[in-house]
């Protein structure tokens, strides 16, 4: 293949540069319904499982057709997207948060058409390509990390545990029968690049062996200064180490004893890689939520303190997420978040109704607000 | 035919949800045809020897992706992420695939005419893979060359307008709700104060001069649709000093049942008939909420504007007309310090361009971490250390009980010696003469 | 005055010693009613302001009248107690865990005279001996410390204070018109022998000086790791000292920015006096409580950062003590206690009906816990 | 006339509450005539000299008393604490002044020959000033000299068969509440636990081997009234398994005002007529309760035993049958670390004599304690430095969920190598040749 040039020129690179325009600003994007009543919203309704309504104060509205999608997306795919915004939407079209694809138009005569065409696609495998949903009090699209597909440091697949996992709640995208919504989320390791420690439930890659000390590079390879600083838990201490050839090297020792698994070691040194095949794994919170609706937001907490990666689908994985929706679902009120349940029938007896161990790893043991999750009082049911 | 068996991927294709799996063996055939004739600038094989990797890792419970390693575009700091793969040999097509953050415009709308153009692009210049989005929200491009970062820079600020997000130790792409632009929640312009403060901040986006990582995240309302509040150093969430209004009219009908309550969010089971008592008024959380005699009434000095009634009934309750937003830093992740929620710093400001007040904030804040931040401190972290009165301080902030959810419980303060009478210096012979040994 | 020898013998201090048989066994205290009918309690009234009758199973009553008392007590006052109780309680009486006193008499006919006995005995100064008082939803006995009576590390005293406290809000003592029993307890300085840390109403003895440096006598008089050990902040290193003799001699530097005034210092030294006119004074905290009755045991908060020691009656102290306490009666709900009530409307709320200053003394900086006092939500009252 | 004068002390004379400037000058007054020609031991004008000091301190805003100084009586590490004026020349009668700790009685019940006999004592060897009590429980005798302590402690033990209490760095006096001698809540006898364990543990009480105070507190009930679960590092509260058991026509006669609600303790206001459903079944922490068509009901297995409904109902509502007692740990003042509440490590545990096994789990945190505590850790704060987990281990409970009131919400597990399948050695050899460097 030829080399293209797109202009650019190494030996000058200042020359035409362009830099620090920022992105594309908002309103060159906006569908017209959206420019021309932004600030006028006067109320939305859903309409259907992923079918939303706008209604602005002179009457117009907007209807949103919204639909799941990996966020792992090649270009055929968006080609798609954008044929089918072309033909329903005026050429117009927008993401959530979420990773949810939505189309909009401005008129209700036309979302049977705009349905109809997405519910029919599919991939060659079976599975859909633009499933119509997460909407209301259901399951929404689940937000994650890259996981083996992109990253250095996961304990786990994001986008395979994502696809398990939606695959098991699929019906619940497509339905609005919970107490509240339900939002799903998914790190593959503790760095959490999706934040996902303020989730209903959140799936997390973990670690669980320390690092491996690889001295013959250690020295070559990383700034032992920095190693050392990045262990939270100053596990990390310098050493010197003779290596079978008979040199002696600088390196590091970590006590064992000390290390959570962080793996803020090896971000910084990749002479200290954790992963390994049965030390790596899930961990499962439930109970958070970022609304300030009704109650503040709230941390999810450990509920599952490991489970193995099971490739490709991670059955027990998913048991346990099912399990836990369907004791939510079962006994919850209405309007109250996973995390508001959990704490209204007591954490005793959220594990006795989702059929969960309680085991040791639960009870914190981090530091002095560790202290704040015990039990201070003599309240609590048998 | 593909390159690599994948029979564990392959599993992943079955079942209702859209499978990646499928969709990258689908681009991996296409590029394997390659009916347009592209010229690709990278290995046409990338896609399959992705999977191939991917497999890999599946096989072996591992990943096999190394550290990034510097590499960039010529005068920035972040929007590219080195990535190489540590099977070079056996994945030749994926040896070097380096990630491109592209700036995502506010509330993510889009025209089929720009992502068609970044299509093009990335298929000649990339792996023609994507998320759409990132964690943080920019576009993500998924896998190129070195000697393609330039050309792609090139070209996306050249033909495009458009520039490279944020990556490493800087200000963050920063991230919005839908907004004004369709939600009738929205108490500021999340997508004006956003773009606004993106462009005033370039330099500190491209080029770090931070201790760490910092994101903005705009929030129309305290429902909080990009859960700013967890995830970003700097929230602003729009809220509003005034009354919530009240048309009982669209109340009543609520309470008859013409229009369905909560937005029709719960239309998926039988929760019987709309309960306003039940439903709105017990559920407050200040209890500042009556209904009698058919007539809702909101003691609008005690409500918290939890958004709870106005979300059960957007027709009959609307968001005051005193808006602006509260300003809480300092959230982020677990690591390394144990996660951290925002912390209200402003209760209140108005959301009025050019945001002076809202950039002085901003501008303390950051002037405050970067002299006393540690290398890898986030602000939270920063505050938790030096204390949130030495960030009150260092902002020129009132305190106020609003900022905390209550007083300390710990006498232990720290005077400073100008607030105490006589100050510290005393004379221990002096005292001797009163105390004897 | 002639030594008058117990019989111990200094020389051979192990002749016939008796250790080690604990305090007195409790059921040879007990009066005849309590002995028969113990464990076999059906119910309890209280009658009127600190008058109780419990009710036993076969019928028989116990009526309790309950005096408050200052905690320093002379054998005098003992020997009049004593007399009181024999002459009504054929020689029984009990204190209670906040130094009230009980007479107990079996028959409601004795009660009068008892009561009349009681409220008639005076000290010369004017002051009640034996106010009947203490029970139900009103103020009872305050439980303190020494204070500058007996203690070398005050930071104000706790008789005068609790005397001064007592006399403004008597009136609740012998009253039941609070919305909950309200708790006030002091302690001198922050070691809290008194424990007041959840208290509804807290008065804390607190230094605001780092300690002076004895240096000539420290080393004399100190084991010098003890002290820098001592320091929770790490404020305290060791260091040599020229003293104006020109001797050398070996001492300690405090870093007075990281002095909180804890004093754990002088405790281990008493060559690092904090003690001080104007820099010592009270902190007052607020809504904390022990029981378990509806919502779990609080701690107490910091509502007054400092108010001076202005003796004899403090009387910036009791009018904010009094404000509170208007502020809660006049706003809570029943049942409610006073950190309930603060935490249902909302501290900045507190502060206003409180008409209290809030000031950045009041928002925690103490290691990692501070955190989750601030406030993490945009739930907030204008 | 007295020896000092003390005119801001004599303003705490006035007022309705009892003054104790007026009881110290009367006992002043009554030892300078000494009526009875008691011989006494130490200064007659000991009394004088303490007000003298007090009113010193009044005026200059300083104590006047120092460091304690190792006095005690032979053979035991506590029960003693030393004190020394530091202006002995103005204050001689004051110079030493020790205060001695008596070992109360459970639920503090004496017959007045026993009080009196202290008295006998104490005006003859001391100051004839006591505490009635000291904080933690303790009969407190306020001052005497050095010579008087084994002269103090023979007669104490001798002639009235009593004990010192605790003081130092070793159990302290255990404190119960009045407990089943006249409360109809108490779950367990709260003065025969206090006592039997009081009476084990007297090596512990008298010769200091921890390594900081240790103090037991026994609540017969929730209602907490010795405030162990604030101040005590092992509080024993009594609780039950079974049903609240419920007298129907009990319940009516509260409805219809025949019971007066609460026992009476709202009395001084008027508060309108009882309400059950408002101030019982609405006040329910966890809403396990029902009224309807005059019938109150119940859903035990929801309760968590706040008391509320029976406080307010005493005649109406009766704990279980089934009654022992939870034990929380670690509780203490804010120094040095903070305050600590107690918390649950035993959620049930029957309290049967011989109380085994409640001894068993008061050793084996102790033996933890006494291994790992450093100088001066309460328990709370060791149980904070090694985990909640290393306490289960030691004293080998099992974890239960009713020990947190929440799971941790950081996954910051520290796993142990026998838990990792494989264990943690590895071979980097082997690991390289499937991921390059």
């Amino acid at each position: 293949m030829a080399f293209i040039s797109s202009g650019y020129d190494p030996k000058e690179p200042m020359k035409n540069r362009i830099t620090d325009i920022g992105p594309k600003k908002f309103d060159e994007f906006y569908p017209p319904v959206i420019a021309k009543n932004k600030g006028k919203w006067l109320y939305h309704e859903i309409l259907e499982p992923g079918i939303l309504v706008h209604v602005a104060e002179g009457g117009d509205e907007v209807y949103t057709v919204r639909c799941g999608g990996a966020r792992i997306m090649t270009t055929s795919l968006i080609r798609e997207i954008c044929e089918i915004a072309e033909k329903h939407c005026d050429g117009y079209l927008r993401f959530t948060t979420r990773n949810n694809i939505e189309f909009m138009v401005d008129d209700k005569s036309k979302v049977d058409a705009l349905k109809k065409d997405l519910a029919g696609r599919k991939f060659a495998g079976g599975s859909f390509k633009f499933p119509i949903g997460g909407t209301g009090a259901g399951i929404t699209n689940i937000v994650h990390t890259q996981g083996w597909i992109h990253c250095h440091t996961p304990a786990t697949d994001a986008s395979g545990t994502v696809k398990a996992t939606m695959d098991e709640v699929f019906s619940d995208f497509q339905n609005m029968r919970l107490p509240a919504p339900l939002r799903i989320s998914m790190a593959c390791c503790l760095n959490m690049c999706g934040a996902v420690h303020c989730s209903d439930i959140a799936i997390l890659g973990y670690h669980r062996k320390p690092p491996m000390l690889d001295h013959e590079y250690l020295d070559k390879l990383c700034e032992i200064p920095l190693a050392i600083a990045a262990c939270p838990t100053g596990a990390i201490k310098p050493t010197k180490v003779d290596l079978p050839s008979g040199e002696t090297v600088k390196s590091v020792a970590v006590n064992n004893e000390r290390c959570m698994f962080c793996g803020n070691c090896y971000t910084m040194c990749p002479s200290l890689p954790l992963a390994d095949k049965d030390g790596d794994g899930i961990v499962l919170m439930a109970g958070g939520k970022v609304s300030n609706r009704i109650s503040e937001p709230k941390f999810s907490k450990v509920v599952v303190a490991f489970l193995p990666n099971e490739v490709p689908r991670w059955p027990q994985m998913t048991d346990t997420i099912k399990k836990m929706i369907e004791a939510y679902a079962a006994d919850a009120k209405k309007y109250e978040r996973l995390g508001e349940w959990a704490e209204r029938i007591g954490w005793e007896r959220f594990f006795e109704k989702c059929e969960l161990p309680f085991t040791h790893h639960l009870i914190d043991d981090f530091r002095d607000p560790a202290y704040y999750t015990w039990r201070q009082s003599t309240q609590f049911k048998f | 035919m593909m390159k690599h068996e994948t029979p564990l991927l392959d599993q992943l294709e079955s079942g209702p949800w859209p499978s990646f799996v499928s969709d990258l063996k689908a681009e991996a055939e296409k590029r394997a045809k390659n009916e347009e004739n592209i010229e690709f600038q990278i290995p046409s094989d990338v896609v399959e020897d992705l999977l191939g990797v991917l497999e890999l890792s599946f096989k072996d419970g591992t990943t096999h992706w190394k550290h990034g390693g510097i590499v960039g575009v010529f005068g920035y700091g972040g929007g590219v992420i080195g990535r190489y793969c540590d099977q070079p040999n056996a994945f030749p097509g994926v040896a070097h695939f380096h990630t491109m953050r592209v700036a995502q415009p506010g509330g993510k709308f889009y025209t089929t005419k720009y992502l068609k153009d970044l299509c093009d692009l990335w298929d000649l210049r990339g792996s023609g893979i994507t998320n759409m989005h990132g964690s943080t929200g920019d576009i993500i491009f998924l896998g190129t060359t070195t000697p393609q970062l330039e050309e792609v820079f090139f070209e996306l600020t050249h033909r495009m307008g458009q520039d490279l997000g944020g990556s490493g130790s800087n200000l963050r792409t920063p991230a919005d709700c839908i907004g004004q632009a369709r939600c009738e929640y929205a108490c500021y312009d999340t997508q004006a104060l956003c773009y606004d403060l993106t462009m005033e901040y370039q330099d500190e986006l491209h080029r770090p001069a931070f201790p760490y990582k910092f994101k903005f995240k705009f929030d129309g309302c305290p429902n909080g649709c990009v859960a700013s509040i967890a995830r970003a150093d700097m929230s602003f969430i729009g809220t509003w000093k005034d009354d919530i209004k009240i048309d009982q009219e669209a109340v009543a009908a609520y309470v008859g049942g013409e229009f369905p309550s909560n937005a029709g969010a719960h239309a998926g089971r039988d929760w019987g008939a709309f309960d306003i008592q039940k439903e709105v008024v017990d559920l407050c959380p200040t209890n500042c909420m009556k209904y009698e005699g058919g007539k809702l009434e909101i003691n609008n000095r005690e409500c918290v504007r939890c958004m709870h009634c106005i979300n059960v009934m957007p027709r009959a309750l609307k968001i005051g007309d005193d808006k602006g937003l509260s300003i809480l830093v300092g959230a982020k992740a677990p690591i390394l310090d144990g996660a951290q929620m925002g912390s209200l710093l402003v209760p209140f400001i108005k959301c009025e361009e050019p945001y002076d007040e809202i950039k002085e904030v901003i501008e303390k804040v950051w002037d405050w971490w970067m002299e006393e931040g540690k290398n890898r401190e986030r602000l939270g972290e920063l505050i938790k250390r030096q204390g949130f009165q030495k960030l009150l301080e260092m902002t020129e902030i009132d305190p106020d009980p609003r900022m905390v959810s209550e007083p300390r419980s710990n006498p232990y303060i720290f005077w400073k010696e100008e607030e105490v009478e006589g100050g510290w210096d005393r004379d221990i012979n002096e005292f001797r003469k009163h105390h004897l040994r």
